[in-house]
């Protein structure tokens, strides 16, 4: 395999192995965790606002708008402005809420986010850990930010608060079940739960061409059911703004509601690099099996590319849901879950199951 | 097995009935054709009103500073919601006779509806829509506007 | 056993969970407040308080003569606004048995139906917007623009153009307008179809708006639910039908009717409306008279002492102007029966029993414009 | 069938004799007594020949000296069109039985009526002002003045 141009092993071996020199064991694993958190923490604030951004320029497009244009070349600083202007804000102090709650809950939710990051691999020897079990760690851990939005609900003495916490907490415990068996699929079929043998599992095809039928249904659930777990899009009944205002953060302001804000983006861009990670290969370059030749020209592109490419496609897909549908009623929200993805999941995974078992994939 | 075979076709026509309606939104991400946004303030100069635009209830004033108001008072007269209000001064003409000319005609643009009574009805025609729209100020009163030019005078032949 | 838990229920007012929603909410598209009692999602009763935006309109028209009475109507529906003030102009005309040339009537006519278009396109975009569909506010501001242009460029304004006069107009219409007019109809012809397969078929759509907020037509008759909505019923309702005015006895359109009475019913009533007006707009756009634009009238106008009624059809529904004159300048009394105050009571029955979110689509599908609820 | 002014006039006076026929241009217009008012409603609205069952308008006059209240009526199926009147003479406190539970949209217009006129509505369910404060006043009374917020010319 010729990717070693753009492989990031040696880098990071390198660097550890400098500060491990320089210091004491306990010191450098310290400055690593340091530098570590400090570039996530950039990536994060970068990634959130460009995302914040994508979305309002896709937006517009599709409604033959222009969207943000001011601020900056082709308006790309617009969410920073926004941002500026969010800080600026007062942060209105509301009767009778939970105090400690509801200050509590913006960083609940954003941590839980946060710490998503870490498992995703973004090139080769490119993530903070390596789990074995990292499609779980990812799957429990992104499933927390629920537990800060009923906080935000119940702690903000706001009926429609209320309402939208308790749609979304129905909502985001159902689609779990769903996230969590499509991405079962892969499991099976790769035998493997760490994040780096499923993107080395997919060097020849990646896991929708080599799981054919089972694994292009598994995809579309993942899309559908990780796009009701981010609350986006036709699924964002936690804060419906034509029924609820703006439904769990109603009473938030100020910076407290930008974490929410930019924690819902960060939440799309962790599903998509698990749906691009897990079916679309990662940072792996488009392969087909032994044409050695298409292979090594695609080698050529950075896996970087690779990966931000696919979590682009996935992002805009996710995108374009939220701007075209309408949104769900509760109880068809709830039918939709139990009554179609979880059958078809559970079929779909016997599916694989003994297409597995009969070696019947590339 | 029917009631299967029921469910997998409700699938297939929901999926159907959404991808119909992506390929709309897409089509227009793809290919926008006409952009409806207006950048409004940078693009003043190429932006042009219709003729007779409500902007706001103007006088014309000719080169010579002369306007038609011949302060009759009809227009206040028939201003449903008394946003005009005429003062008129005696002067005296040359020939010594003494004169009603319009001394200032009063515009109170906040309370202007636009219903262009004032307009159809001056028997003159001194009064016209303007196309300036631009009247957002901060001060209420900088609505309260002197249509007749400090100066200005009466074209002769207007009786 | 069964009788004391349903009495339990009436009676627990206390432990109902009441929202607001309204008068500032993003669902009723005006000032308008709902008192919405819940169990969890389940609404168990709605009660509507309006009178944020009244404005006693009726009253101010005792103030006035009749030439000024003509822009207060517009002010009431004004998405309806050149048909609010063409009532009026029917109803002071016909009292004063005056003869309006045949152009005048056309134009009105023409007038009219691009103002139900342009409704129906804001109602079709709000109706999204409230299903949660942003896009189609969009889709539908941009074709409803071009209506909005011809009407700026013949009248000067583009909401409300209080361009009736009694007798006739305030000017004649601008040189373009015909070629405007065809060129919005080829338009509107290709966009109009993108509305269903955007909206109308999608499956979210259809489950969310089918068999939910059934109006009977029985119901739709006792509570005077008209226009679309009270033809979505199967109540035959429309005045253009029922008492022509302007020039519809001598144009081919149809009464829509349906018989389901629920969200989608509604909806597709105007949607098939808006194919209608086109029709009646193609049929009189190339038949325009030439003539004068207003007739003669004289400079006050004194209507002689009784009762007028005029009904007309806006795109809510009826609107119907009663005239009280004693001989004086100004209307003894006048009184606008507007379509969506009666229209609006019926949310309380339809509601019931429904979802939060089954009330902001039947709330959209009754298309309400909240000014003309309260005058 | 739907009647033309003149037999819809017979027929009605079958129904009440001491009604009035003021004159009318357009409409048939009757004034019915105040005693026999509600009944009579209810034989306009479920007499087969007549089938009065939607009402366009309800509203009230207030000629000075008596309030009348005007309802239009019309028939979904005829499509004839009748304009009754009842004549209010008690001007201090003006009252009407309700036709609230014939039509049912005349609940609401009632209110409008209540809202704006004062003019008590028997049996009514639900008699509350719509638009304005508890303790407005009935401005479209002729002698309704409030010199702080009404231009008068």
């Amino acid at each position: 395999m010729a990717f070693n141009i753009y492989d990031f092993t040696e880098f990071t071996r390198n660097i550890d192995a400098g500060l491990r020199s320089a210091m004491s064991p306990g010191w450098a694993v310290f400055v690593e965790y340091l530098i570590i958190g400090l570039i996530f923490l950039l990536f994060y604030a970068v990634v959130g606002l460009f995302l914040v951004y994508a979305e309002r320029r896709v937006c517009a497009f599709i409604q033959n708008r222009l969207g943000p244009n001011r601020v900056g070349p082709q308006g790309i600083f617009q969410t920073i402005a926004d941002l500026i202007k969010l800080l600026m804000k007062e942060l209105v102090p509301i009767k009778n809420a939970d105090k400690l709650l509801f200050n509590i809950a913006p960083f609940i939710v954003i941590i839980a986010s946060f710490m998503a990051i870490a498992a995703i691999p973004f090139a080769k020897g490119l993530h903070a850990i390596d789990f074995n079990i990292g499609i779980f760690y990812v799957i429990a851990v992104s499933s927390l930010g629920v537990v800060g939005i009923l906080l935000a609900g119940w702690s903000s003495n706001s009926k429609y608060s209320l309402i939208g916490a308790m749609r979304s907490g129905a909502q985001v415990i159902s689609y779990e079940l769903s996230v969590g068996l499509s991405l079962l699929t892969i499991v099976v079929f790769s035998g493997t739960m760490q994040l780096s043998a499923i993107v080395a599992s997919q060097a020849d095809y990646w896991w929708i061409i080599k799981g054919h039928v089972p694994a292009v249904i598994a995809f579309v659930v993942f899309l559908i059911a990780s796009t009701a777990e981010t609350n986006r899009g036709p699924f964002d009944l936690a804060e419906a703004e034509s029924e609820l205002t703006a439904g769990f953060h109603t009473e938030y302001s100020g910076i407290r509601f930008a974490f929410f804000f930019l924690a819902e983006y960060m939440n799309m861009f962790i599903v998509a690099s698990i749906a691009a990670t897990v079916f679309l290969g990662g940072w792996m370059p488009f392969h087909l099996g032994p044409w050695t030749g298409f292979n090594h020209v695609m080698d050529y592109i950075p896996p970087f590319v690779w990966y931000a490419g696919k979590t682009a496609l996935v992002i805009f897909i996710m995108m374009w849901f939220k701007w075209t549908f309408p949104r769900l009623r509760i109880d068809q929200l709830l039918t939709l879950e139990w009554k179609y993805l979880l059958p078809i999941n559970l079929v779909n995974i016997v599916v694989v199951a003994f297409l597995v078992l009969m070696g019947w994939y590339l | 097995m029917r009631s299967v075979i029921n469910y997998i076709k409700e699938i297939l026509w929901g999926v159907r009935t959404l991808w119909t309606g992506m390929r709309v939104t897409g089509g227009y991400f793809v290919s926008p054709g006409e952009i409806v946004t207006q950048k409004y303030p940078e693009n003043r100069d190429e932006l042009k009103m219709f003729e007779g635009v409500k902007g706001e209830v103007i006088m014309p004033h000719d080169e010579n500073n002369q306007h038609r108001c011949t302060g009759c008072g009809i227009c206040q007269m028939n201003c449903p919601n008394g946003s005009i209000e005429i003062i008129t001064r005696k002067e005296m003409t040359p020939e010594g006779k003494e004169v009603r000319v319009i001394d200032k005609h009063i515009y109170h643009l906040d309370m202007c509806t636009f219903c262009a009574l004032c307009i159809k009805t001056c028997p003159s025609n001194a009064l016209a829509f303007g196309p300036e729209f631009e009247n957002a100020v901060f001060d209420k009163t900088k609505l309260t506007k002197i249509l007749n030019q400090p100066g200005s005078s009466i074209k002769k032949d207007i009786k | 056993m069964q009788e004391e838990i349903v009495k339990n229920i009436i009676l627990g007012e206390d432990e109902d969970y009441i929202i607001n929603m309204g008068p500032q909410h993003p669902s009723t598209h005006g000032v308008l407040r709902f008192e919405v009692s819940l169990q969890g999602e389940r609404i168990k009763k709605v009660v509507p308080h309006c009178g944020y935006i009244h404005r006693g309109i009726e009253k101010m028209c005792e103030r006035d003569t009749y030439a000024q009475i003509i822009h207060l109507p517009d002010r009431m529906d004004y998405l309806s606004a050149h048909i609010n003030n063409e009532a009026v102009c029917l109803c002071v005309e016909k009292a004063l048995e005056v003869d309006v040339p045949e152009r005048v009537t056309y134009i009105r006519t023409i007038l009219d139906e691009l103002n139900r278009i342009a409704s129906h396109q804001l109602w079709w975009c709000a109706m999204g917007m409230d299903m949660g569909a942003l896009t189609t506010f969009f889709y539908g501001l941009r074709d409803r623009e071009k209506i909005l242009d011809i009407f700026e460029e013949s009248f000067g304004s583009r909401l409300i153009h209080s361009f009736n006069t009694p007798g006739g107009f305030m000017h004649d219409i601008h040189p373009g307008f015909q070629k405007r007019i065809k060129e919005f109809i080829t338009y509107f012809r290709q966009k109009l179809p993108e509305y269903d397969r955007l909206l109308t078929n999608n499956v979210i759509f259809r489950e969310r708006s089918i068999d939910i907020g059934t109006l009977s037509k029985d119901d739709a008759i006792q509570y005077g639910v008209t226009g679309p909505s009270g033809r979505g019923s199967g109540f035959s309702c429309d005045v253009r039908k029922i008492e022509p005015y302007g020039v519809y006895s001598r144009v081919e359109f149809n009464e829509i009717l349906m018989t389901e009475g629920d969200v989608m019913a509604r909806y597709k009533v105007r949607i098939a409306e808006m194919y209608e007006s086109m029709r009646i707009l193609e049929q009189l756009v190339d038949n325009i008279p030439a003539g004068d634009y207003s007739a003669k009238m004289k400079a006050v106008l004194r209507l002689p002492a009784g009762e007028f009624f005029q009904r007309v059809e806006t795109a809510r529904g009826e609107l119907a102007v009663f005239i009280v004159s004693d001989g004086n300048k100004s209307p003894y009394r006048i009184k606008f029966r507007s379509p969506n105050f009666s229209n609006l009571f019926i949310i309380s029955k339809l509601a019931e029993g429904f979802k939060i979110a089954d009330l902001v689509a039947i709330s959209g599908s009754l298309d309400l414009v909240i000014p003309d609820i309260d005058r | 069938m739907r009647m033309e002014n003149n037999s819809l006039r017979q027929r009605m006076e079958t129904l009440v004799p001491d009604a009035t026929f003021p004159i009318n241009s357009q409409y048939l217009e009757l004034v019915v007594p105040d005693g026999l008012f509600h009944e009579f409603c209810l034989n306009l609205k479920t007499s087969p020949d007549l089938l009065f069952d939607y009402l366009i308008s309800l509203t009230a006059i207030d000629w000075k000296d008596h309030y009348m209240m005007v309802y239009h009526l019309t028939s979904t199926t005829f499509r004839h069109t009748v304009v009754l009147k009842v004549r209010i003479d008690n001007r201090e406190n003006p009252q009407v039985e309700t036709v609230s539970d014939i039509w049912k949209t005349a609940e609401f217009h009632e209110r409008e009526v209540f809202d704006l006129f004062g003019i008590r509505f028997l049996h009514h369910p639900d008699l509350r002002r719509l638009f304005l404060d508890d303790d407005y006043g009935f401005p479209l009374r002729k002698d309704f003045a409030d010199e702080s917020r009404m231009i008068v010319k």
